[in-house]
Order: structure tokens, then sequence, then C-alpha cells
């Protein structure tokens, strides 16, 4: 919930913190494009043991805080993989009911394959979203931002969201806990009224953090410019070449196992 | 309601991110001109950012318990307006998707239509129109942000239920179908979430 | 004796990486004015939240008046009523926008009716000497003041023990003298209190026992006098040795004996000076000044300021906070309202007569500390109380 | 002499009804290290914020370098370039997402061209000892990095006057002196220093000049021992007396002489105490510790270590973020980081010998400090400059 759960806090102390953020985007973003022109579950499911295996030994992220991580797309995935089991049809009844007789469900080999397909697309690429924010820290990406041309003024209302986001966090993590001690949510009318009061006091300290915000900037002569960093390690031959060769023989397992069906 | 990475087809992703790239362009466009009236307010917005984004990560208490949160739009889009709100919000999404895990990128057109655009602005004009009417102002925010909050989950359910209509009800009964599994998450939460607003409307008013 | 918190053992770490705390063992007694100190990061605050169960330690256990801690709902709740926790930012601990409803959040969520919430906010904020703020936001009251709301906000809830995390951090001196003088006073009411800090010049003649933390760990635990004395684990905590203390150390360098304790006030220092000169340091030929010393419920302002005027008194000290309320509202201006005992002790053998101000348990214990001061020093300085006012007027 | 900034009969007010700070007059000397004393709400903080035109006085005149300031866009940025700002609380100071790009923000703002930048950043880091944080994001830096980063964030701007508001606040001890030692070196090169805080002790031995404040207003202005030195001036301001002069003043009162001079250090005191005792004081019989001293950007770690070894040195000091990076470097483990100089006087004095790691400006002083102690106090403690490596090896 609170900052010891950012998925930045790891990405800053990972092992790949030194590898080019270009060839770590490569892998992230290659690997989410390969997932969705994925025709059937086989690649998917490769791409999520192996993105996983990568984050757990290569970036040696803690396997169980990686594992819980995994928990969270997990019941979004299942629920809405249930739904299109069930609505989606096709040829090969297993089982069928008319729900309310207007709501045809049915179970088919077809929606059964599509639903795989869906739950591990969903892995597939919630891994590969991982992978990126566990091996490449915002900081990072504010540069690559730079590089890819993204407006000066987009990055810094960027930067600025961020900083924030962990000065307040820290202020609401400390108001909760304050909240809990004098016994606060232990009713729902109860946690009404103490969520009310931290967000209230949120806005009210960050009002307030607002203007001594302002101030600090003008002192060193703020005229509307923020300072980019684009100082990285230089992309490295081999990283590279293996991140190239991961890709494509990812392709090449699509192409091969195209016509697979269950 | 985030829609996960992965869980759109990639044509529907696509199309997401072209209907939402307007309005999030539209909205620099606007931000850039205040921002030249007033270096100042781009603090100010960092800020507005940063406390949706804490808004959506602190997790309600709800009956499934996952990935339910408020989105906290309703009350930017009520204090800067729709468009400086859909470029906020497209920023928060991008940091939650990467902080949190929650949502994803291929799939981030899709949830900034909803989520920073389609709620706001609706949010944004149910504010409007009551405002000048003798409802109670706190009534009028918990309706707007309830409102808005609602409104995103119908547009989630609806870009779900593009991408997977059903076989036999086409894609109307796959859209009930979303609508009604997610409602037992999303209502409550509207609810809530309008409650809390209106409160923290009041406690900033009584200051 | 039985103990009142018991930790066995226990460990906390946040990230994978480090433990915050490691293996922690410590016994605290009911009753104790405890000071936990370190410099940042050593664990303090850590420890501190374990104490009330906020975090739950990932190894060993807590025990809370023999019944080991434990972590449902229920149990929590019980155990943080019994436990307060003041926050080192007060603006942390205060949510609601006036200082009456803040103080009322933990009874209300109490559930005490509603009578009863009154009764005891109203009690709460006449402690910490905030009558009257009832319908101030706290947005607008000083860092003193907002630290006291907090204060109120916990001893509403009536608890046993009141763990203050960074007390006076933010505070000027004389905010932080109101505020340890405070703790004092709940101290003398029955409170255990234990509290962090790296100041070394508060702590030392605070406390009954300082704990030093280093890294996670307790490295010493023992009186001021023995845990500050040895240089190597002051240095090894990242500290500073109070400064009286360096200076008993250097007199004892240069051969002058201290005579057994070791000095946590000016007074005590004196003493050592004076004794090795054996009397050479001229006495005042006045003889000893006399101390009164004056309960405030028990007078009235007219009374107090006759006296003040009739015996020309050259020091007037106030201890505590309802004293230096009473002290103002009567028009009085103190001279000293910190280690106000010593120094008129201080005063007295320099001839000098002193008033002392203060609340009733306190009366008896400046007398004890007058007498006792007499007697290991083998002097003679009249201490007196003021006789309570005549009811029949 | 000319002053850098003078100050004439201005008035500060928030609100309608009361100013914040009223007919402050005062002139700053360049070069000066000046200490703003007062309680919280004195009115330091609105001072400081005129300084530099943060805030623009309703009535009076503020000049630098005897330019009165103006208060367009144009001039205020060059005023704010001259003037850097420290501001108590870094987490509002620090606006980027990493220590590099927010060193970064002033010198960008200043239109510098890149190489520039890139160059002051490093000097700027390098001199606050933060080498090789350039890609750390602020929320993963302690309170005393996180102030190091803000005062490197003014100094890549090249200020001539650095003010810095309650900069040791929420420090502990080892950060404060980090903090201090710091600014120290940089009035050592020449910056003038403006501070504000509440803490006597650590304004006392720290300051040229104690600028005493009190509900809007100056009501003393000195040296630190003349100012402190009245108990009336100190109680109004609500401050304490440091320890020392209170201790001094005790003293004083006993008929134990002070010297003339009153004491800012341990030493000083003891000064006083030998005095009195005219010798009774036994002297180590090996006679007076030597003390060498060497600037650690002209030895290389094997030498200092070769040194140590050989000399059996009973004290090592380090003086200077710098030196004290050094000495971690070469796994050499100093007793002693803050009033390094005083403390190995008392040690020589004692008949120990002691190794004092600086840089080079700050070798002389050294030398100095010993010297002038000899030259006042009739003493002969050996103060000796390690040799230079030789280069050709």
């Amino acid at each position: 919930m609170f900052v010891h759960d950012f998925l930045e806090e790891a990405a800053q102390k990972n092992a790949l913190l030194m590898i080019n953020p270009f060839t770590k985007l490569l892998l992230g973003l290659g690997s989410i494009i390969l997932t969705l022109f994925s025709p059937n579950f086989i690649s998917p499911l490769i791409l999520t043991i192996s993105l996983s295996l990568i984050i757990i030994y290569l970036a040696k992220i803690n396997p169980l805080f990686y594992l819980r991580l995994l928990t969270i797309p997990l019941s979004f995935a299942i629920l809405s993989v249930m739904v299109i089991v069930l609505i989606s049809g096709g040829e090969e009844k297993i089982w069928s009911y008319n729900l309310f007789s207007i709501l045809p469900l049915s179970i088919t080999s077809e929606s059964i394959q599509k639903g795989l397909l869906v739950f591990f697309r969903v892995m597939a690429g919630m891994c590969a979203l991982f992978f990126i924010s566990l091996t490449t820290p915002m900081t990072d990406l504010f540069g690559v931002m730079k590089k890819f041309k993204i407006p000066d003024l987009f990055i810094d209302l960027s930067m600025i969201i961020y900083r924030f986001i962990f000065i307040f966090m820290g202020k609401a993590h400390q108001i909760h806990h304050a909240q809990l001690m004098r016994l606060g949510y232990s009713k729902p009318k109860e946690a009404l009224r103490s969520y009310s009061m931290l967000f209230g006091s949120i806005f009210i300290t960050s009002w307030d953090a607002g203007e001594h915000f302002i101030n600090a900037m003008d002192c060193r002569c703020y005229n509307g410019k923020f300072a980019k960093y684009l100082d990285y390690n230089p992309i490295e031959k081999s990283s590279f070449g293996y991140v190239f060769l991961f890709l494509l023989g990812i392709t090449a397992l699509i192409v091969v196992t195209n016509s697979y069906s269950l | 309601m985030h829609v996960m990475e992965g869980f759109l087809p990639p044509l529907w992703a696509a199309i997401w991110w072209i209907i939402a790239l307007p309005f999030i362009i539209y909205g620099f466009i606007q931000l850039k001109k205040i921002i030249n009236d007033n270096r100042d307010v781009l603090p100010l917005l960092g800020i507005c950012g940063a406390l949706i984004f804490i808004l959506s990560a602190l997790k309600l208490p709800s009956v499934t318990g996952s990935c339910s949160h408020p989105t906290g739009t309703g009350l930017s889009a009520i204090i800067f307006g729709p468009f400086i709100t859909a470029i906020i919000g497209f920023i928060v999404l991008l940091f939650q998707s990467l902080f949190l895990a929650h949502g994803g990128l291929s799939t981030l057109g899709a949830n900034t239509f909803s989520m920073a655009i389609c709620g706001p602005f609706l949010g944004y004009y149910v504010y409007r129109a009551l405002k000048d009417t003798k409802v109670n102002i706190y009534i009028t925010v918990f309706i707007a942000v309830a409102l808005a909050d609602l409104f995103t989950y119908v547009i989630t359910a609806l870009e779900l239920a593009l991408a997977y209509p059903a076989e036999a009800t086409g894609f109307i009964g796959s859209f009930i179908t979303f609508l009604g599994i997610f409602a037992v998450t999303q209502v409550p939460l509207a609810i809530l979430e309008g409650a809390v607003l209106a409160l923290v409307f009041k406690y900033i008013v009584n200051i | 004796m039985k103990s009142l918190i018991e930790i066995q053992n226990i460990s906390y770490c946040y990230s994978q990486n480090s433990p915050a705390i490691h293996k922690i063992n410590l016994s605290i007694q009911s009753g104790e004015k405890i000071a936990l100190v370190g410099s940042n990061g050593a664990g303090k605050s850590t420890l501190l939240l374990t104490l009330n169960g906020m975090l739950e330690p990932k190894k060993g256990h807590i025990s809370f008046q023999g019944t080991p801690i434990s972590y449902d709902r229920r149990a929590l709740r019980i155990i943080r009523q019994k436990i307060g926790f003041v926050f080192q930012d007060p603006d942390v601990q205060i949510v609601a926008p006036t200082v009456w409803q803040d103080v009322a959040f933990g009874p209300t969520n109490l559930d005490y009716p509603e009578d009863k919430i009154r009764e005891v906010v109203q009690e709460a904020l006449r402690k910490v000497g905030l009558e009257g703020f009832d319908k101030r936001p706290p947005y607008h009251l000083s860092g003193g003041e907002k630290k006291r709301v907090a204060i109120a906000g916990v001893l509403a809830m009536d608890p046993e023990v009141l763990i203050l995390d960074e007390p006076t951090s933010m505070l000027d001196p004389a905010g932080s003298e109101d505020i340890m003088d405070l703790l004092d006073e709940l101290n003398h009411q029955g409170k255990t209190i234990i509290i962090s800090t790296h100041d070394v010049e508060l702590a030392y003649p605070w406390a009954d026992r300082i704990i030093l933390m280093e890294n996670g760990g307790i490295i010493a635990s023992g009186t001021p006098e023995n845990a500050f004395s040895d240089k190597e684990l002051v240095k090894r905590a990242r500290l500073k040795t109070p400064i009286l203390l360096e200076l008993c150390q250097e007199l004892a360098a240069r051969g002058i004996k201290n005579g057994g304790r070791l000095p946590t006030t000016v007074l005590d220092i004196i003493r050592i000076i004076e004794n090795e000169h054996h009397g050479t340091i001229r006495l005042s030929e006045n003889g000893y000044g006399i101390i009164h010393v004056g309960d405030v419920d028990l007078q009235s302002g007219e009374k107090v300021n006759a006296l003040v005027k009739k015996m020309h008194h050259d020091t007037i000290g106030v201890m505590g906070s309802r004293a230096k309320i009473c002290a103002r509202q009567w028009g009085i201006n103190p001279d000293i309202s910190y280690a106000v005992i010593d120094k008129c002790i201080l005063q007295a053998m320099n001839g000098k007569s002193s008033l002392i101000l203060t609340t009733a348990g306190m009366v008896s214990r400046v007398i004890e500390r007058v007498t006792h001061f007499n007697q290991t020093n083998n002097r003679s300085i009249p201490v007196q109380k003021i006789i309570s006012e005549d009811p029949t007027g």
C-alpha cells in the first residue's frame, strides 16, 4: 500500500540497474508486442516463465515479493477470463446453460482456447511490465522520454508528480498509522470518517507544500526549466544481442506454433 | 477498475489509444497555455497529480478486495477542468502501471479514455449543472464524483465487451455480463468515493 | 518486580535486505521514564512502533502486563488504548479540523458515550494546558501547541504508557522545556513514559534510564551516568557526550575527583569544584537563601502577589504547565522555568531567596530534593511550604 | 569597511494585525559567520526571506553590495544567484527526481551551457561530500544527505552569501556536526554564512556574531560571549543560556575569575579552573603530547596508515567533509570529528599525542589556533605538519 510496496523501490536496487535502459525497454516492450500478436497461449506461457526467471535470477528480485506481485493481475484476469470462457461460444459444446433464459452460457473447446490465450496474454504482458518497472527506475525513463523527443513540459510535469508522490506517500503512511493508533478505521462508519480526514489532511498539507515549493524554486532562479539527466551506461553489444536473440526466438516460436490448437 | 496489460487484443488496444490521444494532446496544448501565462501553476498541477495517485493507491475496503481503487480524477476535474485532468490523469495512469502494476502500457489508451477522460468529463458537467442550483454543495460533489466513478466503470465494461463480444447475444450480452460482474465492487466503491470526497470537500471548506 | 512490557529477542525489517532492529531484548517497568537515544536510522522509531503492535516483529515476542501481544483486531484495540503513541510530526497526527474534534477522535472510536467524551476531552486539554482552545483549527497553532494537542489526543484515551517519538524536535528551547515538564508531570501521575531522541543534553538529565541504540541493536541500558560515561559506546552510537559529563571527565583526567556520582546538572559540577576547593569558594555572608514552595491550586493570585511583594524573592521559578498558566494569569513573570529546583538551590547557596510555584504532587518533590541535597552535602538550605489559603478568608 | 548587506529600518507583516518583523536595522560584512538566534515566531525566517528579496518589506530599505534591492524579475534573479537560500525542510527544496538533476536545477535556469552545468554540479557535489550520488532519488537519502543536496543545489549557483534556515533541525548530532563543519569550510573559502537557529549550544561556539531576536525585533547583536551573557535578554528571547556560559557565571558568582574571555568550549572552562588552581592540577609526567596535522589531499592512505602505526597516536581527529571521506576510504576510524582542535589541545595537555586529518586551508588554521593557545596560556604544545609525500616516490 505504501512506499515499501512500490516497484520503483525495488528497481532502485535491482541487479540490472546499470544495464542501458534502451536495452531493457526493448526486451519489455518487445515482449508485450509479441504477446499481443500471439495466436495461442503457448508463446505467452513461455514468455511468462522466461521473464519471471529473468526477473528473479538476473535482476535478483526477491522471489516472494515477486510472487505477491503476480497476485495483483490474477484476480482481474481470472474474473474476466471466466466471462470470456462462458460467453464466447463455439462449435464443440462441453457444457451449456441458459441463465434467466435470456443469457445463454456455454463452455466450448474454442472458448477454453480463447480463455487460456487471454489469461496467458495478461500474465505475460504483466510479467513484461514487471520487468520494465522492476529493472528500470522511473528516473532513467525520464531520460529515455527526452531522447524520444517527448515535449519538455510533459516530462517536467511527470517529474514533479513523481517527486510529490514520494513526499505525500510518506505523509499519508504516517497519518494512516497515527489514525490506527487512535483506533480509527475500526468500524465502517468510523472508517469513512477516518478516510475523509486522511485525504483532507493530505490535501491541506500538500497545498501548503506547494506554496513552499514555488518559493524554493524561485530562490533558485526558476525560469521554467528542469535539468534533464542523460547519462547512463552505453548500450552493451552483448546484452543487446541476447535480448535480440530472445525476441527472435519467441517470434520463431509464434510462427512455428501458429497452427497449433488444443 | 484498470484493464490489465495484455487483456485487449492489439486492434482494440490501438483503437483506444487513437481515441484517447486527441484529448491528451488538446489537454497538453491547454496546459502549455496556462503555464505560459503563469509558470507557478506547474507545481500545483504536480501536486494535484500526486494527490490523484495517492487517492487511487489507497485501498478502500471493498467486497472483493482487489483492484478496486477510487479514481480520484473527479475532484481534479472540478478544480482544473476536464482537459487538464486528461493530461494529468494520463501521467498518473502511466505511473500506476509502472509503480503499482495497476493497468498496463498497451491498455493505457483504454484506461486513459475511461478514467482520465470519460469519468472526469461527466463529473465536471454534472458539477457545473448542479453548482448553481439549490442542491447542497456537498451533495453536488457527492453526485458528481460518484457519477464520474460509475461512468468510468461503465466505459471500462464497454471496452471489455467490444473486445470480447458474446457469441449468442453479441456485444450487448457481453456488456451486460461485464457490467454485472464488476458491479459487485464498483457500485459500492463509487458511492464510497463520492461520500469520502464530499467529506473531504467539507473538511477543506471548514479550514 | 513484574515488568510492564517485556521484549524478547525481536527483529523487524522493512525491506528484504537489512533488518531495522535486530535481536532486541528489553524489559520496561511500570512508572519508568525511559529515553531511547541514538542517531537517525539506529532503529529507535521502529522499536517504538513494535511496542503497541503497529509493527509485528518477524521474530521474537513482546508481552504487555504479562500477556503476549496478539495481532488480531480486538487485541490490538486494547493494546493501543493502553499504550498511547505520539508521533514526531504533530501534523501527521492531528487530522481533525478543530482541536476539540481531534482530541475526541480516540474516545469516539472507543465508543465512549457522548458525555464521557466531553469529560475526557476537557480533562485532557486541561492536563496539557490548552483549555479554551477547543474550537481552534490546528493549522494555526504554534509547533509547541500542536504537540500538546497531539499529546492530549492520546491522553484522552487514558493510556498507561505514553510513547513519544522525538518529542522536542522542531521545538524551541522554551517549547521543549514545556513538553518535558509536562512529561514529568504525567510520569508523576503514574504514567510510564518512553521517548526517543538524539538530543543527549535533553535525555541526560531527564531520564531514569537511557537505552543507547545503534544500527538496530541496543548497545547499552542503564542510568544516564552509566550509559553515557563509556566514551567508546557513545562514539559507536554516533552521539556526543553530554557537555557536563565531558567536563567532568576532563576534570577527572586532571585529578579532580567527582565524588562518586556523575554530574547531571550545573549544580553537580559546581559541587565537584567546590569540593575540590575545600571551602576556598566563599559563601554568601548572609548564609543560605530560603526556598519557598507554593501549590498554585491552593493559592490565589492576590495572595501570591502579596507574598512576592513582601518577601522580595530574588528568583521566581515555575514548574509544570498548570503552574505556568496560573503565573501568567496572575501577572507573575517567572525568572526560571526549567531545572527549577537545582537553580533555586544554587541561588540559595549564594544567599538568595526564591519562590517555586507548582502543583500538588510536585511540592513534596521539591522539599524531598532539597532535603536530600542538604543531607548528602552537609548543608542546611531552608525550604518552606507556603501555607494554604485560609478557606474562611 | 563597506558592508555587504545593509538593512535599514525594515518591517514586514503577513496579515494586517501584527508585524512579523519590525524596524530592523542590520549590517552584514563580507565573510561573516552570523547566527540569528530566537524562539519560534521571533521573526528569524521572515528576516532571512527579506534578504534575498523573497519578501518585500513594507517599509525600509535593503541594499546589497551598496545597491538597493529592486523587485523586478531581472534584478531578483541576480540577487538570488548571489544570495543562496537553503530552506529548513529539504523536502520542499529538492524538486527533481535525482540528486544530479536537482543540483543542476539552478544552473539550468541560469542558462549555463551544458558542459558548465556538468562542471559546477560535479564541483558542488564534491564540496558537500556527495560524489557518486548523482542518480539517487531523494527519497532514498537520509535527512543529513538531503540537507547536503539542498546545500549543493545552492552552491552550484556560486553564491556569495549562503543563508540557511535552521540548518540542523531534524538532524542527529553527527549529522549536525557534518553540516556545521561544512559551513565552516565554506566560510573559510570566502562565503558569508548566515543561519537561523534556536539551538544556543550550536550557535554559541560556531558564530562570529550572534543576533538575538524576539518578537520581530533585534534585541542584541554581538560576539557570542556578549550576546548570551546578559541573562535578562536571553530570558526575554525565551532561550537558555549556553551550559558552559551558565557554569562560568556560577563559578564567577563563587569568586572564580574567568580571565577576561568567556568560555565557548570545554577547553576554556578547564583553563579557567586550572588557572584558579595555580598548577595544583597535575600535568602529565611526559610533558605535552604532540599534535600532528596532515593534509589529506597531499597524503596517501598507506602513508597515513604507516604513520598511525609508527606513532601510536592516542587520538585521531578529522575535520571537514573531504577529510572524513578520505579517512573512511583509508580504513581509519577517527576518534573525534567535532571541536577537533580543542579536544586535541586538551589531549596534548594530558601528555597524549594526536593526529588531525584535514584539507589544505584548515591545516594552517590548526597551527594558528594551537600557537595562539600556547601564547595566551604560556604553554608549549608542539604542533607539527606531516610532510607532503615525496613526489619522486
